[in-house]
């Protein structure tokens, strides 16, 4: 049983990335998502702190302490890029300019609901951040996850137990073993891990699965 | 002749009191009026009400004000960073109130404050805990919820330069809520790393125009 | 009788303009205002289509067809001038944010009601530009006017018969023969031009008028 | 490679149609697209629906396509100007269709479309005829109309710079209602004084960002 890791989902991710694209990746696994966009697809990745046509990370002693993304970590910014204020950069997600968001998820529904920011633990201070606007204004909301919780809990349900982040939102799910589509109240397997059957998915899954008529295995190099 | 150039933290903080609410720019460290917060907390100002998109991040700024228990509430869309303990700490012994508003609403009702705007509906939040006891609309088939400008009495912001009528540009990312800020604050207190002369910056450069300003101060990074 | 030319009723709202003041001059009469404001008074002016800081008429060949103000014509931008466009412009305009604008009227009721957009002929065109926005935006509405209509009709009302432009708005009158002051649904003469007695200011007027208790000579110079 | 720089009126026109709706930026001929304009009138198009600040003024543009009976409908604030007779004629014969919108609402509504908003609520034209048949809502004291976003399916913008990613700048007040404009309509159309490189146009003066356009096109005036 071949599961994939956090490099090897986020590499798989990258491949659904249309040339031309206005990308917005959340903090933590979806950021890995820039690192694996081929070399000659031209991708524009947006920050919601306000930056446009974000690059990689500076080369050491090159950061810049006032150019940061949304994870707060020092990022460059591609000939192109632009700087926008809060709210002009809220505007772009919000209105539907943005074609694609990557997010992680506590849970997802098979309506397409996200649970992403909050969990019943209420001795945590909550925070939302920006994903409630990503997730109702992104045409596209991928989400990256592991299928089952560190302690084997089904993230994928057939609904969600979590506060939720909004309602019908997510498109595709990239699991560790699957990916996913979120169409029409159901989850549609379009690719599965190498040696991993169909039974083993659903028993991992909290809801019905339905197994695309091409659903191919999922492949990706070693990373 | 109008000029907004102020020389000390005494003339720039004039008006404070306890009590006030601040509007905070900043975003993480980018942008945050550290050496103003800090200047509010060394004249002893207590019970005040932040806006900001983090409760305070590293070891400046909100952290200090929040270690002193200043602080009586933050309104934020992510309070905690991976280097605030004293946020969680402070939550869980429920000595600080917090009102979580989804990032994009904040600043839209930031923004709704300050441009006249009464209310807006957003599709934001619909069907989630941060929705609850708020209306809810149809329009066009699509829920959406209603959400109320966000004012303050205080806006303190960090930019780049400014001239004596207050218009300012900013450092890169640093910009962030700074624009959005000033127009939503009765009075907008902005700490410059430099001022320049009147018409040195570009009439189509000029990120906030000064209307939005009431004082600028000369601030080295400390 | 010696009714004021409107040099003269802008040579006086000029007068009260203080410094420091974010002002906005509506098109053709409180135009003029600009020209009267005393020299050693720093004011910035604000036209609708996003100018802050408006200079003077450029001189001959030095016009740019790109920066004009609201009633279209060739205007320049001080040092400390800015650019914004359109939504931010009436940001500025209807967040508050403009001490004072200068409105011409058809007619102003006692309460402060305006009437300076439509009149009852329609066989014209109606058009409102950004006279609404600046009646419920700036702090101050000062209109400058013509007591009465060229045919003898007192154009300050008990009401207003023409299609108002905002409700409760307007806060002084500049008109040929008088300066008043719209405050608790009354009209206060403050000043009152040389020669015309209190009764002739009412036959003129609409509705009643009070007379402030320090009401004096409105004074301007040859102009 | 992101390229949106087209060479010619017919690429940069790809898609119009018989009764669309265009978003005309300009403030009287300052910003106006009038050469984008003229090569609508020039391929026939009809039963436009034009939104616009002004319906037309002087020779160009907009009036071209009044003169022609193009234009079934002027969504704008102020239709007519001193030198545009054509307006004041076709109103008068019932050939024009005209929905007069409050400046400052019909700049807001475009934002709100671009921006996501369901509708906001406004004090300007409350107790006007331009309010009636609106929802009006007291919120704190004050009496506001619901007012609702406003979207194109075109947009008709003039710049000054544009790169390939479709990054533009403007000349001065030529700026007024593009930045908008851009973000409301599906296809925004832009002509512009001249290309320029990518990573020619500083970063934070960048006006309106290349992801609200679609098509650029260099433009010489005529």
């Amino acid at each position: 049983m071949a599961k994939l890791n956090r490099k090897q989902i986020a590499w798989r991710v990258a491949q659904d990335i249309p040339e031309g694209a206005y990308v917005n990746l959340g903090i933590g696994a979806p950021e890995m998502v820039a690192n694996y966009l081929p070399d000659d697809r031209e991708v524009i990745i947006h920050s919601e702190n306000g930056l446009l046509g974000m690059g990689p990370t500076p080369t050491p002693g090159e950061e810049d302490p006032d150019l940061i993304n949304a994870g707060k970590k020092p990022v460059t910014l591609l000939d192109g890029g632009s700087i926008s204020h809060h709210t002009d950069s809220f505007a772009m997600i919000r209105g539907g300019h943005i074609d694609i968001c990557v997010l992680g998820a506590f849970q997802v529904a098979q309506n397409g609901d996200l649970a992403n920011w909050a969990t019943l633990d209420n001795s945590r201070p909550p925070g939302v951040g920006g994903a409630m606007d990503l997730a109702v204004g992104a045409k596209d909301v991928f989400v990256i996850t592991d299928h089952c919780t560190r302690d084997g809990q089904p993230k994928l349900l057939n609904q969600c137990s979590y506060p939720l982040t909004g309602t019908a939102v997510v498109t595709r799910v990239y699991s560790d073993h699957a990916l996913i589509d979120v169409r029409d109240n159901s989850f549609i397997v379009r690719e599965i891990a190498d040696g991993i059957s169909s039974d083993q998915l659903s028993d991992m899954t909290g809801t019905a699965l339905t197994f695309a008529d091409d659903c191919t295995v999922l492949k990706t190099p070693e990373l | 002749m109008i000029d907004k150039r102020v020389y000390d933290f005494d003339a720039a903080l004039e008006g404070m009191k306890d009590g006030a609410t601040i509007m905070s720019a900043g975003f993480g460290a980018a942008g945050a009026p550290q050496e103003l917060l800090e200047a509010v907390l060394d004249r002893g100002y207590r019970d005040l009400v932040i806006i900001s998109n983090n409760a305070g991040e590293g070891e400046r700024g909100l952290i200090k004000l929040l270690k002193e228990r200043r602080i009586a509430k933050v309104i934020c869309s992510f309070p905690t960073s991976s280097n605030s303990e004293i946020t969680k700490e402070l939550y869980s012994a429920g000595l600080l109130e917090l009102e979580i508003v989804p990032q994009g609403t904040m600043s839209e009702r930031m923004r709704a404050g300050g441009a006249g705007i009464g209310g807006f509906y957003t599709r934001t939040s619909v069907n989630t805990p941060l929705a609850e006891g708020k209306e809810v609309r149809n329009i066009d088939g699509d829920d959406y919820v209603l959400e109320y400008p966000l004012k303050a009495e205080f806006a303190f912001i960090k930019a780049r330069e400014a001239d004596r009528w207050g218009n300012l540009t900013y450092n890169l990312s640093a910009r962030g809520f700074g624009p959005t800020m000033a127009m939503a604050a009765e009075t907008t207190i902005v700490q410059v790393d430099r001022f320049v002369e009147l018409g040195e910056i570009d009439p189509e450069q000029v990120i906030t125009p000064g209307i939005y300003v009431d004082r600028v101060m000369e601030v080295e990074a400390s």
